[in-house]
Parts: structure tokens; C-alpha cells; sequence
């Protein structure tokens, strides 16, 4: 991730938003830094965005994160440009869609973007079937064509049986994933999920993650993703952008926004997170480890690190365990190293931190770090990893 | 017979006289002179409107001119419109009038000086200082000679109020609850009609007829010293097209001879009023019963066929 | 008619049945009017009184005071400059027509004839929305009331009571409060109810949810009930004129009876000026009520 | 009237002038009627002849046909039996009664001019929903059709058109349409915005977002529009007899110039009960097409 | 918690609620076993619940969890009787509810229960402020008695500056807040909250969660919360009940959830909690550990384990340190223990692991459990830690 140049699908520039009678009017206040507050006390607007400069990448999962009422919904609600902004461009496919007729933005809405709201926002008079169809169905397909598919993703969503209830049949978190269906019903480029699985349960809740990765690697979508529970943003998101009143304070890697966080904010924000999940092996891991080569006590000694009281042993096949100095003090030069190394296992440096907790505390040595060509490329220190989960 | 009759249209008027003339003109049109006769119904001003303007409904039975008299002048001038005959031979008969029970009781007020004198007695409706007069509804032309007669007998200094009733409707309502009740009553109303064919009412003699006055002052609007005098009979006419006189000379030479003397209407309206009957079932009556007074108004030709049609009935 | 033609005719009640049938009830109406009609017209004395007062108090009023006081009350309901201008220049163009006179007469029974039917009608309106029982018993009552031809029920209003203003208004009335009672009923019952479910959950009793939650919401129907109420109202006028109420419907009656085309558009006229201000103030005054729904305008 | 006495009166135009300008306009529609009366008249001619088709065919077709046929198309927008048995038995009464013909008549009447209404209506209730422009000018219109006098205008109609069937369409349909109008108008402003907006997001275009959302979300108002159109219709249907349109209202004027209230009564109703057939049968219709509403009952 | 005698609040028997037309024909079938699926398919009813039997204690916080659609929000409407069983009986402080006349069951609401609703409930036609205090003026307060209050619960959820906007102007989590503040503001006895938290961000939500244990434990409110989110049930809940298709699974302490699932279904439930948040040290330590009482070397040999290589030593003051059997050895009886114990810190029962687990990390020994008056109560052994983290 972050590594491949993804080419910028979404970008927004210097992007304003102000809720009220005459917004136009306020802007230059808010543009010369009046805040929020003060904004609202005295004129009676409410800053939504201010100044919000973005690019989202394609087929990135781009979460975006913020306090209650940061502007999060209203930010999602201009890339469909179901709210005009005050100031600013909006470039999707580096076409201003601020500048799209109707009739082409009707065409990108159908099938460029599909979005899932925070308050459902499903059609009380159709069934939950006709619900998940209704974006199918505008394009003009006919029911027998678009039911098929609606079928299948109600199933996914685990509402299979439900197809002819209303939606005022059925729970929050029903009527949520019949949102969900809906959206990704349409085959849509670009999926805007506005806390998307803030209703469900946890178990439906991780069927859906996966579902969701499933569908970017599978169908590289690009997916842009309002949560406000900061395991799934991190389990999620390529990268994270967290708003505070309607700015923008850090976008970044997931380990960016927990390991170096921009300012208080984000680190309040990032202090509740679950590290363990968060983060993964390479993040905390000691590079450049040295470790010992061959198969035999002589092909040990000379490649033995000296100031260390054990090392890890590999042949050309891979990891094989560990020495200790003591143990090789008490060998003959010919003696092969068989049976004589200490069992630790070896992690890979994309396990979360959370894996190998376990391991740690079971082993007073440091645990080796091995790549998928079996390299060794690093070991993890249980100090530093003590250091990371309890900052 | 009358080839070139055609189809004819008849104004089919909500009161009883006149529906039942249109109903006897359809029954002798039809059966008599082979017309296609279609009854249309319509009040007053809306079927006289048409028929200057449109030339359809063809014939009015039974027009009261007084009540747009300037319309009618101006379009039989025009050559619109064509009289046929007086519908009613006697004229229609107008007047203020007093229940009979009245009169038993105070019989002074049979004369309008008994009235003013009983003025009292006649309370208003909605003021029980003041008496009331109901008058003629709203811009019948009879409004304006109620209020010359109203202004002349000078009624309002005996504490006499004009009541406009609104529309005939209202004027008949408030005739009807009065009677019922036996309760004093005061107004304008005419005759023939089921009305006064149904309750015993006498008219308050004014003293003399002075036709004279009446037409040059009584019925004009800007009257300034209008005298007392009683209502001439009023014209009540069958008018056609004048385009239909053309078109259709036997029918219309019918219509011309087509006439009735108030007794007989009134005895005609009463039958109809005792059996709720509604026109066609009047005419029907009639010509079973009254084959002397109709056949004078036909050629022995027609009255033949007519009396064929009336037993296949 | 042969008894055989039932194929092509009708095979209805003879005329004689229907005859006897009709003088029967006829009678039985008649006697009943005579017996009851005076008490039952003393019921009606009070109101009968205030209609006359407040007549009279519009009418011997200098104009320019009724003027005045009517702006004030346009200006004091809807908070619009606007709207008060339009109201003085239509009120003005009026009296210079010559139609002062008639207008205020207009002006008062309407004001009555329109505040009782909403006061009447919001209550039962109501009560429909809260029992379905209600609603089934009053809806053909509605039906009847809205179709029935005036005329039907004019005559034995008026051998009941005289001709005059309490016919009137009755007319009126019977004529304008359907609207206001199936809107009001149908604005209460498409209330969200969730939202009442969260009044009722925090202990709020009928009536608190009534005027708490279910009035307040329901109100932009309920407004377009009262336009509509206002709006029959008025087109009774003329009817109610044929009955013996003074006012812009005697110079309607007279200009058909005449032909006079233009005296009779600008009686009608002034009539629908009397609605348009009837109709926009209680509308301004309802909107400013509802601050929750600014942006979006209903109506 | 002395011209000090403007404290108390009102200073209006002079006699002679107002007498002058009714007569200036009076004449000059008289004049543009006869110019063009008969090419506007000639418009109307398909419709004449379809309204003549319909009455014929329904009054000459033998009554059971009729009935049959009435019988069947209730049940099948209704579904329900008990209507369809509700409307059996007041048809067979209207039959007994002797009203068989003059229903049909009002019946053939009334069904073009209601549906005409509703045609021509909800579209334009949809304009002025979706353009504050068109409300504010679309407004003052309705208000204008709904409190001026019939009377006002029908003469000119008549004088343009003759007395017959065609005014009396017009008439009733400029009396009828303004409710459906403004609750079509009403309902649509009032359908949830957030449903809206999921529409607009998935691309749905200005008709897709009409036809699959705002009407459907908005039919109980609209068809609470619908119903007073209906009402109104029908409350039409004795000033429409009072321009040669031939069925109930005919009986019914005639009853009131002679005071037979049963037989007024009888009309009166046989009109009520045609109000509640068509009413029961489109809320019904309507009903059954809105399956999310089951359990609450709006209307 | 749960071992003082409570008295029982709330006590639900035998509740079933059944969706559709025609329940009470459709129980029988329920009550004979029929599942919500066949139910659904077959009649076209749905199972709301099934056979609820269920104490609520004074004073607790009692959460209910469970998959979307079990049935939760259902459940909870019934404690103020917003809907009425299919059949069964609830008991409110001994009363059965399903038998209060009118004016009581509103009397009752008033004054006993206040609600959090999941879709939040919110009158759109009144402000901020007025919805807040609607619960009081409900009662009868005038806007001049309540508006202080209401202020200052607007001010604790955050929406100070708010007062006058209507809810359609708010986001999601601000609306949220508003019913939270709403039913806060009523001082009734009892809060039912669904999912009442789902739409905060993570920062809003722990005030809250601090706001609402502080509410239980001064005010001693008894709590009834639906949250899907597990990490918050365990932190608030003292029982947690778990519902599937409308049954009760389970009810029972966090610490039950978590480690003595009933089925299947609960184990998957509880398995993605974060146990290290969720378990206190006292669950996963050895109990009954022996430990060395004295200053000197002397009375260190005396009670010093057999067959421990280093042991925890206390003196009259409590836990000093750790010493080892190799350092005993070195020294004299005379010694004393001074500047020869290793600095390996003591922790307390009710520590959560995930506390604990960075200092285990750090050293190769136990750790001494000590309870509040300074006594040993167990050790910490990092392998048990390790099986605890790593089922
Ligand atoms: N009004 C209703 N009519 C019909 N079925 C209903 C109704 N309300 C709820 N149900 C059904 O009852 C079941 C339980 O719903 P409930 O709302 O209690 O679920 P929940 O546990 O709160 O779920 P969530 O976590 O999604 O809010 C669901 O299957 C739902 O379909
Ligand atoms: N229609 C509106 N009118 C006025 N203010 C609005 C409107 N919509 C949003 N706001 C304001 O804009 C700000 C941002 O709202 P937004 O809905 O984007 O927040 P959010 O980040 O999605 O919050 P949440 O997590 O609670 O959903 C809020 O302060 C809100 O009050
Ligand atoms: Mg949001
Ligand atoms: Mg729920």
C-alpha cells in the first residue's frame, strides 16, 4: 500500500462550506480564520467544511474520521454533489463535476458512485427487493433482470427471507444493510459509505469488512468510508483523513495517525485504539538483525554474533530455531545443530501485534522476524513492544 | 306536414308553468308536426342569453319579459328573437300580498292603508323594532317598481323595512314558513303560479290602475316622484328564434295560437301541485282532458295525428 | 309502462307510491317545522345578534378606521409589509369601485362563518383522526354536506328559520367546514410515529401529544384545510345571498339577471380579494408559526 | 354624495363613470363574442360529441348492462365486496326511485369532468411543486377559480358557447380542479427530503425521482385532492343544470320552486351517494396500491 | 458487583412479541418450536421475541447485546410499555405494568423511565433546547424552570452554542446527543438507551460512557443499554444479556460472556473482543502464592519457597520486590535485603490486562498480585497471561 503510484481519482480543492441564509456572506469571515464557534454565535451559521484540499487515489478504502459533527457527512455529500459547496472545486476523474450538466451528472451518479447514508435513507413505499433494485432499476433494467442480483446481495447481508417487508418492518441494523445491498448493488466505481455499519452487530459488522476488502482487491473500487470506530478505520483504510470543525487536521497511513499523530487532537483521538490490532510487526520491529548461518557448530561459531547471549540460527531452507551462547560453549566444533536450538517460532512483519503478544510472553528471547522469502529481516524486542502498547 | 321542422330545442325553465308548456309544446311538436324535440333546461337569463347569442334553445315557452325586458327589446329590434304569442292570455298578475288568515284576523289590511296602519304586525325578520316588506329578489326588474310603490305609499316611515329575499327561492321560503305558521306575512308575489295557487293569499288593493304612471315612472329606476298604483298585468310570453319562425312556419304558427287564460292554468297548477306532478305528466293530463281548449290551437290535420299519439300512449 | 319492459326500462316505483311517498315526508317536515321551528330559531338568537352588531359595527365605522384596523391585524398576524400593502391597495380599490358597503357586510359574516368552521371543524378533525370509528360515521356525513345542493337544504332551512343570516351562515358553514375536518384528520394520521412514540414514551398524555406533537405537525395540511374552508366560504357567498344575506352576492345576482357582465366580475372580484386576504394572512401567520420548516415552503 | 363626506363615506367613482366603464367592457366581450364565438365553439366540437356518445350509451344500453358493468369496474379498482355490494344497493334504489336516467346522465357528465380534473390537475400540481414561480403565479389563479361566482362566469360562457354541455364542463371543471392542484402541490413539498436525496444519489432524473418517489410518497394528500375535487364536482352539478346540462340537478331546481323537499331530497341524495361511489372507489383503488401504509389509515 | 443482595427492579416472564396480523394465532406455533425463518416464511409473521425471562436488579447497568434484528429494541420497548407483548407479563418495581390504567402508565412514564431512542426520536418542529427539556415540561415545568438544567445537560453532551437550532440542522451524532441530553434530563429512575452512543465519535463516547457510570454510581440510576459495540458492553455492563432471534442466550457478568460462553453463537459473538480491555488481572491470576515476610536475609531463608527459583517479598508495609534464590544464596544470614531485591512492580486485582501486559513484557519473572490492603493475593504468570490473549 502507499507504495505502487495509484493514479488520483478524487481530488477537491480549497473546498468551503457554510450552512445558512447567506453563506456567501459569511465566507470571507471564516476564510480570515473566525471559528466555528464564533461564527455560529454571531451570525447565525454553522461552519460545515472549511478550506478542505484532498485526493483520494483509486482503488484505495479512504476513511475518513472526525469528531461529531466535524463535517463528515457533509464532506461525502459533495463528492455525488448532492450539496453544492460555497467555495471550491470538486474533480472526479479530473472532470470539475461542479461544472457537469444535468443530465451528464444524473449519468454520473448512476454509474460512477453509489452511497450508503447514515440515516438509511431508504423508500418507506417500496419492499426491501424493490429497495436494493432501485439503483438497477433507474438505469432502466427491468425487474426480472436486476432480481437476480438484488436476490443474491440481500442474501449477503443476511436478509435473505425479508424481500417483501417494508422497510418500517425492520430493525436499525436491517434497514442499514438493506442501505448497504443497495449501494453495492449498482456496480458502482466509487462507493461513499456514510458510517456505513454503525447499526450492526459485530458479527454481521465483520462479515461486512470482509465483504468489503473482498470487493476492493477483487473489483479494485474505490471506496470512501465514514466510521467513527477507530479499529475499523485501521483495519480498513488505506489511508485516514481526519476532520476537526470542518478542517482537515492529518491524512495519512493508518500507523501514521497512530504513531505520529499531527497534534493533541488526533492523539486523543488515536489514545483508545486497540494498538495491538492497529499495528503489526514491522511497525515495532528492530531492523538489521544480525544471526547465524549453517547447519553445523563450525559454521556457527565464526558467524556467532559476539556481544549477543543468543542468536537466530538459519539454513538455507529458512529459520531453524535458536542458540544460545551457552549452548554453544558446550558443543564440539563437528557437532551438527540438530536438537540443540531453542523453539521459538518466527512472525511475519504484517502479523498484528496483537498475534504475537502471546509469544512474547511466552519466550524470554526477542522473536525473529522472517519475510515471505523466508529472509530474516528483523527481530522483535519484548521491551519495545511493551513500549508501543503503553505509550 | 311540416318537413323543414327539423330538430328543436325548448328551454325547459325550472318552474312549473313553463315546464309544463314545454312539455305540452314537445308532445305537439313531436306528435303533431314531426319535429325532433329536445327539452333543455335552463333558468331564465342563461336560456334568453344563449338564444340571442347562440340562436339555441329555439323556443321559450313561457318568458316573464318584465324581468329582462331590455334584452328582449333589444334583440327582437335585432331580429333575434321572434314573440309568438302571450303565453298566459291574461297576462301574469302581480302585487303585494297578505294571507288570507290575515285578513280574517285584521281585515283592514286588505287594503294598503290597513297595512301601514296594522305595520306592527308585520315584524321584520331580523329586528323585532322595525316591519318588513319582502320584496322582489335582487335585479329582478321587479325590484325596481317594489321600491317606486315601496317609496310612493311611503312605507318606510311606517317603520316598514324592504327585506330583499335574495332569490325567488328565499321569497317562496319565506312565504312558505309564514303560512305554515300562520304567522303574518308581507310582500311581493305574482300569479299564476303553484305558490299562490297552494295558499290562500289576498292581494292589498292600492286603490286605482294608473298603466300610464306605471310604465313611465313605477318601473323606471330614476322615478323621482313615484305615485301608487296597482301593477298592470304582466306580459308573459312564448319566444322564439326568429331563425326558427323561419324555419319552421307551422310549428311556429302553432305557438302563436298556443295560449292560456289564468283560470285554467291555475286550476292546471293546482292538479300538479296535488299529485307533485312534474311537466311531462302535466301535459300528458292535459291534453287527455282538455281536447277543446287544445284543439283550437291546430288544423284538424294535426289534431288528428295528436289524438293517435295520445292512444298509443 | 308495460310491466314486460324491465329488460331496457327501470322497473321503479310507480308514480302513485312515489307520490304518497313524497307527500308523506313533505308533510311530516312541514309539521314538524311548525311545531319546533320557533324554539328552535330562539337557539339561534344570540348569535344571530352578534352577526347583526358586528355588521353594523363595520359598516357605521368611517372606513378609513375598518381600514385601518384591518391592516393593523394583517400586519399584526402576518409580520409582512408586503402582504399589508397588497391588502390596502385591493381594500382601497374596492371602496373606489363603490363596493365598501357590500364588502364589509361580506367581511363580517364570512369572518364568522370561516372562524366557526375552523373552530368547529379542527376539533372534529380531531376527533376522526383518533377513533376510526369516528371517522367512519362522520366521512359520509362529510360527503353529504359537500354534495347535497345547497338548495336541497336552503328551502327547509328557511321555512325552519326565515330567510337571513342564520341560514346563511348555516349554509356556509355546512358548505366550508368538510376541508378543514378531512385535512385536519388526514395531516394528524400521516404524523411520523416515531416521533410520537417518543412523546408517548416520556409520559405525555393525549392531549400533550395532541398539541405537543400531532397539531403542530400536522399543520401544513391542516392549513391547506382552512385555505380550503376559506375558499368555499366565500363561493357561498352568492348562495347565500340568494336567501337573504346583504352583501357582494346581491349585485352577482342582479348582474346575471341583467347581463350586467362587468358589475358582476367586479362584485366577484371583490370577493376573491376578501379570499386572497382571508387566505394569505392565517397562511403567513401559520408559516411564521412553523420556524422548523424554513427553507422549504408548503402551500 | 357631497364630496365633504369622504370622513365617513367612502369616496368612490361617480356613478356615471362606473356606468360608463361596465359598459365599455360589457360591450366589448359582447362584441368579441360574436366575432369569434363560433370558431371557439367549433373546438369543442370532438368533445361535444364524445360527452353525447357517453350519455347515449349509458341511457340506452339496458340498465342491467349498465349496472353490471358499473358493478364490475368497482370491483376491480376495489377488491372490495362490500363496496361493490354498498353501490349495488344504491343504484337499484336510485332505480326504484325513478332517478335511473337522470343519474345516468349526471353520471356520464361527472365521470369526464372528474377525470379531466385529475388529468389536467396533478400535472399542474406537480409545476408549481417543483417551481416556486410557478406556485406564486398558479396560486392567485386557483383562488380566483374557486370564490369567484359561477354565476360570474358562466354567462359569458353561455354567451360564447351556448347553454348546453360544454359550459356546463367548464364550469364544473374550473369549480373542481383547484383542490387536487393544490394538495398535489401540498403533498409533493411535503415528501421527506432524505428519501429525495437517496433518489438524486443513485441518479434518478427529475421524472424517475416524480414518478418513483414524490408521487407515491405524496398520494394520500393527493388523493385527498382528489376527493374534494370529486366533492366538488358533484356539489357542481345543479349549476351546471342551470346551463342546459340535463340529470339530477334538473329535478333538483325544480323542487326548489315548488318546495317539494323528498323530491329535492331524492335528487339531493341520489347525487350524494354518486360522490361516495366515486370517492370510496379511487381512495380504495388508491389504497390498495400503497401496501406500505397497511395498519394506518389515512383519510 | 453481584455480590451484594440487590433487590430486583424490572422482572419480565414469558414475554413473547409476534409481528403481523394475526399473532396471537401465530403463537401457538412459536410456542411450539417453530424458528423465526419458518415463522417468516410461513405465515408472514415475524418473531420479535420468544420466552423472555429476564431480572433486572436495582442499580445496574444491564446491557443486551445480540445480532442485528434478535430483537433488542423490541425488548426494551417493552420495559415502558411503548408496545404491547404478544403475551406475558413485566414487572416494574412489583407492579405489572400490562395493568396500569391510563393515567398511572403515564404517571409511570413521567417519572420512572426516560429513553434513548435508537433512530433518536427527535421532534422536528421544537429546538434544540425545547427538546431537551421536553421530558420537564411535559411534567409541567415551566420553560424558565427547566431551561437551566436542560442548558447545562446540552453543555455536557457538547452542544453548548446549539440551543436554537432545529434538529434538521444537526448531525448525526449531534442528534444523537440531543435524545441522550433528553432523556438525561429527566431524572428518571430508570434509562433505556438503544444504541444510544452508536452515532458518537470515539472521544464524545467515552465522556459519555465516564458520564453515564458516574450517573449509576451517585444517582444510582439502574441503566438498561443496548450497544452492539462489546468493548463498551463490558466496560459499562455489570450483566450483560445476549438475545438471538428473539431468545434469550445468555445473561450473565462481562467476565461470563467473555470466557464462559453458553454456545456457540456467544463464543463467536465474544470472540473479537479486545480481552486485554475486557479482563480484569484478577481473572487470569494464580491464586494462593507463597511469599517472603521479613527485611533481613535471615527471615527471607526461613519462609522462602522450596522449589521456587525467586519468590515476592513483603515486610509490614507490603510488596518490596523480587528476590531471587540465586541471590539469597550469596548472601550472609546477617544481611539485609536492601538494594538486593529486583524493582519488578506489584499490580492490583482489578487492573485490566491490557494494563499488565507491557510490564510482563518487561521482565522474565510473576508478577505479585496485591489487593488494597497491601496483601498477596496471586502472581501473574505471563504463559497464562499468553492463553488468556490467545484462546
Ligand atoms: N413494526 C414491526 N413490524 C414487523 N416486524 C418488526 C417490527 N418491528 C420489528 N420487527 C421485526 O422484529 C425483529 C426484531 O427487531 P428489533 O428492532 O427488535 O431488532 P434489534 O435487535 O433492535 O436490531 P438492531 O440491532 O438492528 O436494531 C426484526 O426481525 C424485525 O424485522
Ligand atoms: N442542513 C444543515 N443546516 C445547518 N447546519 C448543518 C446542516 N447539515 C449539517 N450542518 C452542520 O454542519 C456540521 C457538520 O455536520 P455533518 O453532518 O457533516 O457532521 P458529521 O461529521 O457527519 O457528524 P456525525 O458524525 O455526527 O454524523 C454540524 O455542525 C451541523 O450542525
Ligand atoms: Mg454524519
Ligand atoms: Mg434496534
Amino acid at each position: 500500500m502507499g507504495n505502487t503510484e495509484q493514479d488520483i481519482l478524487i481530488k477537491i480543492e480549497g473546498l468551503y462550506q457554510i450552512f445558512g441564509k447567506t453563506p456567501k456572506k459569511v465566507l470571507q469571515k471564516v476564510k480570515d480564520g473566525a471559528s466555528k464557534d464564533d461564527v455560529l454565535a454571531q451570525t447565525g451559521h454553522t461552519v460545515g467544511l472549511q478550506d478542505i484540499n484532498l485526493d483520494v487515489k483509486r482503488g484505495e478504502i479512504f476513511v475518513i474520521m472526525g469528531l461529531s459533527g466535524s463535517g463528515k457527512s457533509t464532506l461525502i455529500r459533495h463528492f455525488n454533489r448532492l450539496i453544492d459547496p460555497t467555495a471550491g472545486k470538486i474533480l472526479v476523474d479530473g472532470e470539475d463535476i461542479m461544472e457537469l450538466p444535468q443530465k451528464e451528472l444524473t449519468e454520473f451518479r448512476r454509474h460512477k458512485m453509489a452511497m450508503v447514508f447514515q440515516h438509511f435513507g431508504l423508500m418507506p413505499h417500496r419492499s426491501v427487493l424493490d429497495n436494493v433494485g432501485y439503483g438497477l432499476s433507474i438505469k432502466g433494467l427491468k425487474k426480472n433482470e436486476w432480481k437476480p442480483k438484488a436476490t443474491s446481495w440481500l442474501d449477503t447481508v443476511g436478509l435473505a427471507g425479508y424481500e417483501d417487508q417494508f422497510p418500517s418492518q425492520l430493525s436499525g441494523g436491517q434497514q442499514q444493510r438493506v442501505g448497504l445491498a443497495r449501494a453495492l448493488c449498482t456496480d458502482a466505481e466509487i462507493l461513499l459509505m456514510d458510517e456505513a455499519f454503525s447499526a450492526l452487530d459485530p458479527l454481521i459488522r465483520s462479515e461486512m469488512q470482509d465483504q468489503l476488502i473482498e470487493l476492493q482487491e477483487t473489483l479494485h473500487k474505490t471506496i470512501i468510508f465514514i466510521t467513527h470506530d477507530l479499529d475499523e478505520a485501521l483495519r480498513l483504510g488505506d489511508r485516514i483523513a481526519v476532520l476537526k470543525d470542518g478542517k482537515l487536521v492529518q491524512v495519512g497511513t493508518p500507523v501514521d495517525i497512530v504513531l505520529n499523530p499531527v497534534d493533541e487532537y488526533v492523539t486523543a483521538f488515536a489514545k483508545d485504539v486497540n494498538r495491538a490490532k492497529a499495528l503489526s510487526v514491522a511497525t515495532v520491529m528492530t531492523e538489521n538483525t544480525d544471526k547465524v548461518l549453517g547447519t553445523t557448530v563450525r559454521e556457527a561459531r565464526k558467524s556467532f554474533p559476539e556481544n549477543q547471549s543468543y542468536a537466530f540460527v538459519f539454513d538455507h531452507e529458512g529459520y531453524k530455531g535458536i542458540l544460545t551462547k551457552k549452548t554453544l560453549a558446550s558443543l564440539q566444533d563437528s557437532d551438527s545443530l540438530d536438537g540443540k536450538l531453542l523453539d521459538v517460532s518466527s512472525i511475519a512483519p504484517n502479523q498484528l501485534l496483537e498475534d504475537v503478544i502471546p509469544l512474547s510472553l511466552n519466550t524470554q528471547f526477542d522473536i525473529p522476524v522472517v519475510d515471505k522469502y523466508r529472509q530474516l529481516i528483523g527481530r522483535l524486542e519484548a521491551s519495545k513492544l511493551a513500549d508501543v502498547l503503553a505509550p | 306536414a311540416d318537413t323543414e321542422c327539423g330538430s328543436v330545442t325548448i328551454a325547459d325553465m325550472n318552474w312549473k308553468s313553463a315546464s309544463f308548456i314545454a312539455n305540452l309544446d314537445k308532445f305537439i311538436l313531436e306528435n303533431g308536426y314531426g319535429c325532433d324535440v329536445e327539452l333543455v333546461p335552463g333558468d331564465t337569463v342563461a336560456a334568453i342569453t344563449s338564444m340571442v347569442e347562440k340562436g339555441e334553445p329555439d323556443i321559450a315557452p313561457e318568458l316573464w319579459t318584465n324581468s329582462a325586458k331590455d334584452v328582449i327589446d333589444k334583440a327582437v329590434s335585432e331580429k333575434k328573437l321572434s314573440i309568438a304569442s302571450a303565453s298566459l292570455s291574461d297576462g301574469g298578475e302581480e302585487g303585494f300580498w297578505v294571507p288570507e288568515y290575515m285578513v280574517k284576523k285584521y281585515p283592514e289590511v286588505a287594503t294598503i292603508e290597513g297595512v301601514i296602519k296594522h305595520a306592527d304586525k308585520f315584524p321584520h325578520p331580523e329586528s323585532d323594532s322595525k316591519s318588513g316588506f319582502f320584496g322582489c329578489p335582487a335585479g329582478w326588474s321587479c325590484q325596481i317598481s317594489n321600491q317606486n310603490l315601496f317609496k310612493a305609499m311611503n312605507l318606510a316611515d311606517a317603520g316598514f323595512e324592504f327585506v330583499d329575499p335574495g332569490s325567488a327561492a328565499g321569497l317562496d321560503g319565506s312565504l312558505s314558513r309564514a303560512y305554515e305558521r300562520q304567522e303574518p306575512w308581507f310582500g311581493y308575489y305574482w300569479a299564476p303560479t303553484a305558490l299562490l295557487g297552494k295558499y290562500k293569499m289576498v292581494k292589498v288593493d292600492f286603490g286605482k290602475t294608473d298603466v300610464e304612471e306605471f310604465t313611465t315612472c313605477t318601473t323606471q329606476e330614476n322615478c323621482l316622484d313615484p305615485k301608487v298604483t296597482m301593477y298592470p298585468p304582466s306580459p308573459v310570453f312564448t319566444v322564439t328564434t326568429s331563425e326558427f319562425e323561419n324555419r319552421a312556419p307551422g310549428a311556429f304558427s302553432y305557438l302563436k295560437q298556443r295560449s292560456f287564460k289564468n283560470d285554467n292554468m291555475s286550476s292546471l297548477l293546482a292538479w300538479m301541485e296535488e299529485n307533485q306532478a312534474d311537466g311531462q305528466y302535466g301535459a300528458e293530463y292535459f291534453m287527455f282532458n282538455n281536447e277543446a281548449v287544445w284543439s283550437k290551437w291546430v288544423d284538424a290535420e294535426t289534431k288528428a295525428k295528436l289524438i293517435k299519439a295520445l292512444d298509443s300512449l | 309502462m308495460a310491466n314486460s319492459s324491465w329488460l331496457t326500462e327501470f322497473p321503479d316505483m310507480s308514480r302513485r307510491e312515489l307520490l304518497s311517498f313524497r307527500q308523506t315526508l313533505d308533510g311530516a317536515y312541514r309539521d314538524f317545522s311548525r311545531e319546533y321551528g320557533d324554539t328552535i330559531e330562539s337557539l339561534f338568537d344570540p348569535l344571530l345578534s352578534f352577526l347583526i352588531w358586528f355588521e353594523d359595527l363595520l359598516i357605521s365605522t368611517p372606513w378609513w378606521i375598518v381600514l385601518g384596523a384591518v391592516l393593523g391585524l394583517v400586519y399584526y398576524a402576518s409580520r409582512s409589509l408586503k402582504l399589508s400593502a397588497g391588502v390596502l391597495v385591493s381594500l382601497l380599490a374596492i371602496g373606489y369601485f363603490g363596493m365598501w358597503e357590500d364588502t364589509m357586510r361580506t367581511l363580517s359574516i364570512i369572518t364568522v362563518c370561516t372562524l366557526m368552521s375552523i373552530a368547529i371543524g379542527i376539533p372534529i378533525g380531531i376527533l376522526m383522526a383518533q377513533s376510526d370509528r369516528a371517522r367512519s360515521i362522520i366521512t359520509p356525513l362529510l360527503d353529504i354536506m359537500q354534495t347535497m345542493p345547497a338548495f336541497v337544504y336552503l328551502i327547509p332551512v328557511v321555512m325552519l328559520l326565515g330567510i337571513g343570516k342564520i341560514p346563511g351562515v348555516i349554509a356556509v358553514i355546512i358548505y366550508a367546514i368538510p376541508p378543514v375536518i378531512r385535512l385536519t384528520n388526514l395531516g394528524i394520521r400521516l404524523v411520523d410515529t416515531e416521533t410520537l412514540e417518543a412523546a408517548t414514551a416520556y409520559g405525555a398524555t393525549r392531549s400533550q401529544r395532541l398539541f405537543g406533537v400531532q397539531l403542530p405537525l400536522a399543520m401544513p395540511t391542516i392549513m391547506a384545510g382552512i385555505n380550503q374552508t376559506i375558499m368555499m366560504a366565500l363561493a357561498m357567498v352568492v348562495v347565500a345571498s340568494m336567501i337573504g344575506v346583504k352583501g357582494l352576492g346581491q349585485p352577482v345576482l342582479k348582474s346575471i339577471t341583467n347581463q350586467y357582465f362587468t358589475l358582476g366580475l367586479l362584485n366577484g372580484l371583490a370577493i376573491v380579494a376578501l379570499a386572497i386576504i382571508f387566505d394569505r394572512v392565517s397562511q403567513t401567520y401559520a408559516k411564521r408559526a412553523q420556524k422548523h420548516l424554513e427553507g422549504s415552503n408548503h402551500g
